[in-house]
């Protein structure tokens, strides 16, 4: 027997894709079950007031939680969103409802005992309720009240081994695509280079010294399958800068219709038999490919790495052995001055073990946001107030046409006093000499 | 319900305390094959909607079973997920960025029992549990975010309109019959806790009232100057203001804010600085509809989603307005696009004004960009169009 | 013997291209040579003192120019740019050296016998010193004083039958492709539209009563002769909705290298036999023409008309016969805001002789702008600062996927409190009652 | 020098005053060929540099021959064109909107002597009066403005600039062997008194220095809050100073200006509103060079000329500097364009890393824009590019 009456949400237990309304009854009723097996730190009822407050929004059109407070764990400014409801005396179980974020694994694989840790954690001390994953990539465990935090955050250290993911002011929990561990276009390691950033500035992550959030997300190629160019102030996509490896065999397999194009992924539809010219060729965007001798050539000095063709024919195409990384900066949602992709940096980076390279183009950032910076100003919103120009120089990267998708417009150059010969101070005598009034 | 300690102790938190150690190192959760190709990989196959293989250099493939998921998941249906993993995978799996369930296997007869494992197991309700699907030129998982579950400033649901968008578009999740991936995600505000800002097709809820102003509270909850200055567009200024106090009946002058509501647009960035500006509002509130965003270099640069309907309002619990949107959206794209043309490059070649024909939506001012001199780029300055 | 030594400006009198500093002394000559026929109203060494000064900014590269003067002839607020040069005592001649605005007839062509007698004007009460034409299309005389305005004035409008044209902040002088004329593209009478607009404003050419400048430009045709698009407040720009009129025998004779490509526009180097399928079918923008049998084919209803392929093939293709012009808004150089081009803001209007159409989008844009825009603001600033939806809003008109080239990327949609239920105004007691604290 | 009255009575302005009759009407002045066939022109060809053809309805045809003119022309030149033109073409002439000179005639037969007396005809200096050219695929007029002809504020001078200019690529102007006609225009400051935001090169005079204060002045002769509020960058201010009296030797204080140097990027906007605040200087001034604008809508859309030098020196009188980055422009486009391909659309086809690179031009930081928040859109957002 359900707490609340939930007509409006259980007409979302019909259809096809797995109702989020049937796992929480699910859920709920589990720990109905239970109760008598686990000593619950928090209400038993706390996914059944869930129901019933989002059954609520649904018949109110409105949202019933407060203005988040601020909770957390000692020493830490971050890994903990706060949340009440506003109707405590009919929803008890939600009256606190916090959030945790924990750090995922770089890639997001996981071995079930682990897992099966984190659930019995949860289902003691928390509502039971997750969301694998946040959009930034954290584990987010969803509700919790305020005295089991320093408990929870406790066993995740202790017995886990496990720490928690950024919120607040400051890093954030850095994410990755799953790169080499099982993709042929990983251009660099992403699961270690961001494990190892990560571990790096630690301290950054969990105490927030910065004038807003900052991101790192790692992308192994220009596919983007973390979507870094879109959601990080710090976007690592790799790449590479000597030529495409051909397989001529394979390419006349593709040509003969042998291997399905972009690997099967167009299979469910009848596109006709494949057309290397039309599907490949003529779609390169810098148009520096083509047949002949029923062999592919590829003028390479000017190929931009776009990834088509490679995705078109992977058993024919690889990407090239001299591989690395572009770092661009800036990228951000809408709040508040619109919002931003990630602006090209550094062209190219090689990735060794020491990530000396990348770190120091993060810290020089870093020195110059945090000095610079506004309150609630994204690294994107810095550089759009203080110019491309201050990033290039606080990096000390040279100015480079790969910088700009084409050079300004406008004419309006801010030319700096020592660039300008005699400088900027005149004499309205010695002028006034040669141009009386 | 007796409290139970974990063994810390609230007087001497930095007994025993562990911090900064981050997270674990993926490796230790790495399947064997996974493990002992890294890096390795020579090619991989789409072997139907929902199958990944991927060869190795030393001849090993490694079979992926992708399936969906609403992401909001209990621990049950979690350890459900575990359980599945430890039956046919040695205990492993992974998620992917887009909160889809991977399950993998190291060799081709094991798929289909895995398969058919994950489709079988459905919620009462009928809807499946683990749906197999999410691949190549298809549809897969909405990004989303928390909504009226967990958030404070949402302008509407993100989980009810996921699901009943997926629902809608079902049959495509299952299928690769599409010109090229398709992403939708969904962001409960302007926040747009996602990449809603760069998807083929964004969902984005959207306030349309101005924040009540509750000026018996803005003293004492906000930082009036730190309001002021959160307002992208100046709407807001500081102001005086006489209330009568609740217990007292008193007349006294506070210290509040004042909004000019012409020129808010209703971010709601305010609110975050200060709750006693909240927004929520059962009319205001509704859905924002964007399209022809995409995150990949291929063939085209990476772009923004733009906007392409104004509003639709909070039709719970299943939206159908916002439902009969994305069947539009989705079948004009299908009908018109080439293959390889993601869904912003199709509006981009056919042209915004064809857009809007074949898709069968209105343009209405709202469209027009009117937010700051960027706006200007993107009115049309040539007599090229189409009539 | 020159007034003054011009060592360096002399060396400007070599190369092809016809030199001004030749032109510049060969009139100082015949100055120097006339001044016993002609009772020259203005000084002899006009043109001497011309040179000495600009050969004095050619050492000095600064300019020896005051900063304009008002003058001018009465009644009107513009017409004459008054000018001053800074060293009066070297170059007596050209202390005043104001400029005279003669508005040009439209399209700039002239009987001899017109330019004569304006030549004789000049010479007699001006420096005989001219550009033909004004960046804006005026005829512009350069360099008299100021005594000699009224009496200029009264010689051109009794005997010439001809008026000043604009400057300051009013309507400015119309200017139009030549149009049908003498080109087949016109798809309206370029040079009618521009004489009756003129026409019909010319209290708003004379008298400034604007916010600033304003001005028209009349191109017959997407080409864009007059440049409209990028330089005038309102551009007209001819179109057609029907259909390219394809001459099957002419495309045929193309493809057999018969007739030369472009009219032969290419004619100077060998860009090797014409190939129809490269050069015109291959660049169309929009991809809507194809060969069939011999035959070209165009799906008219995805051409934009850009053009292309009827400049290329003049003979065998030909504009619609359904024709007009769109108006598009807002060009302007870049101060203050940033140049603009023009925005399209009327896709088709047909021209009809009453012009009504024509003058209601003018008018109503007008009684906004002066309105609304602020001092020394074009329109295209206006538009900018209220909103192109203003613009639909003043002028009455729908808006339409053709007034962007893609719609809005960010969310922040400014709603009127009139098209949301409710309004804005709400309670905060109301809110209270769902929403306790 | 007596003073000849025109009949205008200065004591009675209004006495037998004409106003406002605007412009002759053109049909006044189109010759009987064009006259005749308005509107019903077939189709053109040009057959040869400078020669046009127009094919009428009728069967009439009309042959247009071109010539350069520097615009800038005294009587005696203008009269010489007259002559020409009723030595040929019946009284009638006309003016391109790019300043060359059209002379018409009806049969083909009159074109050669036509054509003969034009090039014939040179200065003592040796350079062509009316060079036959500007057709086609080719160069043309250079459209240029005052400079320090006649103007207040040029950086630069437009003249000899473009004498330069033109003398450098004269050739071009009488060849039609480029892969698209080459508009290059030139503004002797930011106020760009001409199209020079959209042409394929754009030759542009600019400042380096902010203002001189003359403080003496700025109270007598300007409006200060107009100054103030003239500056695009907010780097003016309202101030007070102590200033010395020219006779008396007294001090005193005097409204005036302060500018924030770092802020100014020298438009020279403050100068139009306030003579007191000179920019012209010999080391700073100069010239930027811009390409890739165009006008046209054939193929791709009208678009602004971009920075692709950010200064050159005035090095007069023949600006070699000028003269050579002109040709290196030049000579990189006509190498790698194809037919028909305007010089912004081959900048763009190759990309900017390539322009660069097969220019020989130095990217400098002041290529970045740094104007605004448009500035952010002109970034690179992608990892497309070129090594
Ligand atoms: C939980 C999560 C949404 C989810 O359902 O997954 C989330 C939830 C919130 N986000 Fe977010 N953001 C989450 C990922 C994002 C992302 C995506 C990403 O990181 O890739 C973005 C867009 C990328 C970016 O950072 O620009 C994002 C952009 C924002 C913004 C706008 C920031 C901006 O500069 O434009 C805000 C507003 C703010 O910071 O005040 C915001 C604020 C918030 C707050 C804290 C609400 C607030 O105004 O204080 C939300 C708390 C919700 C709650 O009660 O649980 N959240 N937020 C995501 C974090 C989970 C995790 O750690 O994995
Ligand atoms: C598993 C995952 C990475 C991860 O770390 O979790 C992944 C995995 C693969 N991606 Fe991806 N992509 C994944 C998210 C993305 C994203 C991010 C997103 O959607 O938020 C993008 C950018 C989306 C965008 O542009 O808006 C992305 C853009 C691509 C592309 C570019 C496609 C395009 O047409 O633009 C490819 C290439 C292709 O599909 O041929 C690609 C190709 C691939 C390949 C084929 C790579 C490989 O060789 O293994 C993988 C299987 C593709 C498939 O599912 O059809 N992946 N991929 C993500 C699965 C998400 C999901 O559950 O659906
Ligand atoms: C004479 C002429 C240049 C020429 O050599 O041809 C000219 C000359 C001047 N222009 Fe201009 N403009 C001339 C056509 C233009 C054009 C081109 C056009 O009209 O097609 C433009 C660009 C288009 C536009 O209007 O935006 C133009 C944009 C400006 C501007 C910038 C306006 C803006 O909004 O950005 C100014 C500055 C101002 O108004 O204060 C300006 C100001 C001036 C002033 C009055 C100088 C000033 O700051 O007060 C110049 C007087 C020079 C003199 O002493 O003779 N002039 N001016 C052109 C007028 C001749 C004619 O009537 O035919
Ligand atoms: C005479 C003139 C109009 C006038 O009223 O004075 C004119 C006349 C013609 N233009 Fe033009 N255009 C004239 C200025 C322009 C301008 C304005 C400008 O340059 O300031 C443009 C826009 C330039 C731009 O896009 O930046 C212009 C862009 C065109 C085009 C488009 C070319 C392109 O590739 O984008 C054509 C079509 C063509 O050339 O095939 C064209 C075609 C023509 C034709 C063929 C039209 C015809 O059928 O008669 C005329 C002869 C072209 C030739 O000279 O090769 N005309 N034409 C102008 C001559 C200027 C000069 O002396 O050089
Ligand atoms: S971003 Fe590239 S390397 Fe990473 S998973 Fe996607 S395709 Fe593979
Ligand atoms: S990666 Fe892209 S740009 Fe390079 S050759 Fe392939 S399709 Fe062309
Ligand atoms: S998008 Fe807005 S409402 Fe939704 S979770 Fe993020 S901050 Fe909260
Ligand atoms: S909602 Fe946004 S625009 Fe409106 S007042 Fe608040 S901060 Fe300003
Ligand atoms: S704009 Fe068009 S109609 Fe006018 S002259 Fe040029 S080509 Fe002819
Ligand atoms: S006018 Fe332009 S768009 Fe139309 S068919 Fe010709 S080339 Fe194509
Ligand atoms: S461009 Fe500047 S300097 Fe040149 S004429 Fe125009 S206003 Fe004067
Ligand atoms: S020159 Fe321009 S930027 Fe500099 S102070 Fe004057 S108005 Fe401002």
């Amino acid at each position: 027997m359900p707490k609340h009456e939930t007509p409006l949400l259980d007409q979302l237990e019909s259809g096809a894709w797995p109702s989020f309304v049937a796992d929480l009854k699910r859920q709920a009723g589990s720990r109905q079950q239970k109760q008598n097996e686990i000593e619950f730190q928090i209400p038993v009822d706390v996914v059944d007031d869930l129901l019933g407050l989002l059954e609520l929004s649904y018949v109110e059109k409105e949202v019933h939680w407060k203005h988040g407070g601020i909770v957390g764990v000692f020493g830490y400014g971050g890994g903990v969103i706060g949340r009440y409801c506003d109707q405590p005396e009919k929803f008890p179980g939600v009256a606190h409802f916090h959030t945790m974020r924990v750090n995922q694994p770089a890639g997001k694989y996981y071995k079930t005992d682990y897992l099966r840790q984190l659930c019995d954690l949860w289902d003691f001390r928390g509502s039971g309720l997750t969301n694998m994953h946040g959009s930034t990539g954290d584990i987010v465990l969803l509700g919790t009240t305020t005295p089991q935090l320093e408990e929870i955050f406790y066993e995740l250290t202790h017995k886990m081994d496990q720490d928690l993911g950024g919120s607040g002011s400051n890093l954030r929990t850095p994410a990755a695509c799953l790169g080499e561990s099982r993709c042929e276009w990983a251009c660099y390691d992403t699961q270690e280079l961001c494990y190892q950033m990560t571990m790096e500035y630690q301290d950054e992550l969990h105490r927030p010294a910065f004038p807003y959030k900052f991101k790192f997300k790692f992308d192994g190629c220009p596919n983007g399958c973390v979507a870094s160019i879109a959601r990080a102030d710090m976007s690592f996509i790799g790449t590479w800068r000597d030529d495409i490896r051909i397989d001529q065999e394979a390419v006349a397999a593709y040509v003969g219709g042998e291997i399905k194009p972009n690997g099967g992924a167009h299979a469910g539809k009848d596109w006709g038999p494949f057309d290397i010219q039309k599907e490949v060729i003529d779609l390169c965007p810098t148009k520096c490919m083509w047949m002949e001798g029923g062999k592919l050539n590829i003028n390479d000095r000017e190929c931009t790495r776009c990834m088509h063709c490679i995705n078109v024919m992977p058993r024919a195409l690889r990407i090239g052995n001299d591989r690395g990384l572009s770092i661009l900066c800036g990228a951000k949602a809408p709040i508040l001055d619109g919002a931003q992709l990630g602006s090209l940096l550094v062209p190219f980076m090689k990735v060794d073990e020491s990530y000396d390279g990348v770190k120091e183009v993060i810290e020089n950032i870093w020195d110059w946001w945090m000095e610079e910076g506004k309150n609630r100003e994204r690294l994107g919103e810095t550089m759009k107030r203080q110019g491309f120009q201050k990033l290039l120089e606080v990096t000390g990267i040279d100015p480079d046409p790969r910088h700009v998708s084409e050079p300004r417009h406008n004419p309006y150059i801010f030319w700096k006093e020592e660039e300008v010969p005699g400088g900027f101070e005149r004499d309205i005598n010695d002028y006034r000499s040669r141009h009386p009034k | 319900m007796a409290f139970i300690s974990s063994g810390y102790n609230p007087d001497k938190p930095m007994e025993d305390r562990i911090t900064d150690i981050g997270p674990r190192h993926y490796s230790e959760f790495l399947p064997p094959v996974i493990k002992n190709n890294k890096g390795k990989w020579l090619w991989h196959e789409i072997l139907e909607p929902g199958v990944l293989m991927h060869k190795a250099e030393s001849g090993d493939e490694v079979y992926t079973v992708r399936c969906g998921s609403p992401r909001l998941m209990g621990t049950e249906t979690l350890r459900e997920a575990l359980e599945i993993a430890d039956k046919h995978c040695d205990g492993y799996l992974r998620f992917t960025t887009r909160n889809n369930i991977e399950f993998m296997v190291d060799s081709k007869d094991k798929v289909q029992p895995l398969k058919d494992d994950l489709q079988s197991r459905k919620h009462e309700g009928g809807s499946y549990k683990f749906p197999v699907g999410g691949t190549g030129a298809g549809l897969t998982n909405i990004v989303h975010t928390q909504g009226w579950i967990h958030c404070h400033t949402p302008a509407s649901d993100a989980s009810g309109t996921v699901k009943v968008v997926m629902d809608e578009l079902f049959e495509e999740f299952q299928q690769m019959r599409f010109p090229a991936q398709l992403r939708i995600s969904m962001a409960c505000c302007l926040n747009m806790c996602g990449a809603v800002h760069c998807s083929d097709i964004a969902i984005l809820g959207y306030h349309r009232k101005p924040p009540i102003i509750d000026h018996k509270e803005v003293e004492n909850l906000c930082e009036i100057p730190l309001a002021v200055a959160a307002c992208p567009t100046a709407a807001i200024r500081p102001a005086k203001t006489t209330i009568t106090d609740d217990r007292t009946g008193e007349e006294k002058t506070v210290k509040t804010v004042a909004i000019k509501n012409e020129r808010c647009m209703f971010c709601g960035n305010c609110y975050t600085m200060c709750p006693a500006l909240p927004l929520t509002d059962a009319e205001g509130d509704g859905l924002v509809i964007m399209a022809g965003g995409k995150v990949s270099n291929r063939i085209s640069e990476p772009k923004f989603s733009k906007v392409v309907v104004a509003f639709i309002p909070n039709e719970t619990p299943r939206w159908p307005s916002l439902a009969k949107c994305m069947r539009q959206l989705v079948d004009a794209y299908v009908k018109g696009a080439k293959k390889y043309e993601r869904f912003g490059d199709w509006a981009e070649r056919i042209g915004w004004e064809r857009f809007f024909e074949v898709t069968g939506l209105e343009f209405t001012h709202h469209l027009i960009d009117d937010f700051r001199d960027p706006a200007y780029y993107t009115w049309r300055q040539t007599t090229n169009f189409k009539f």
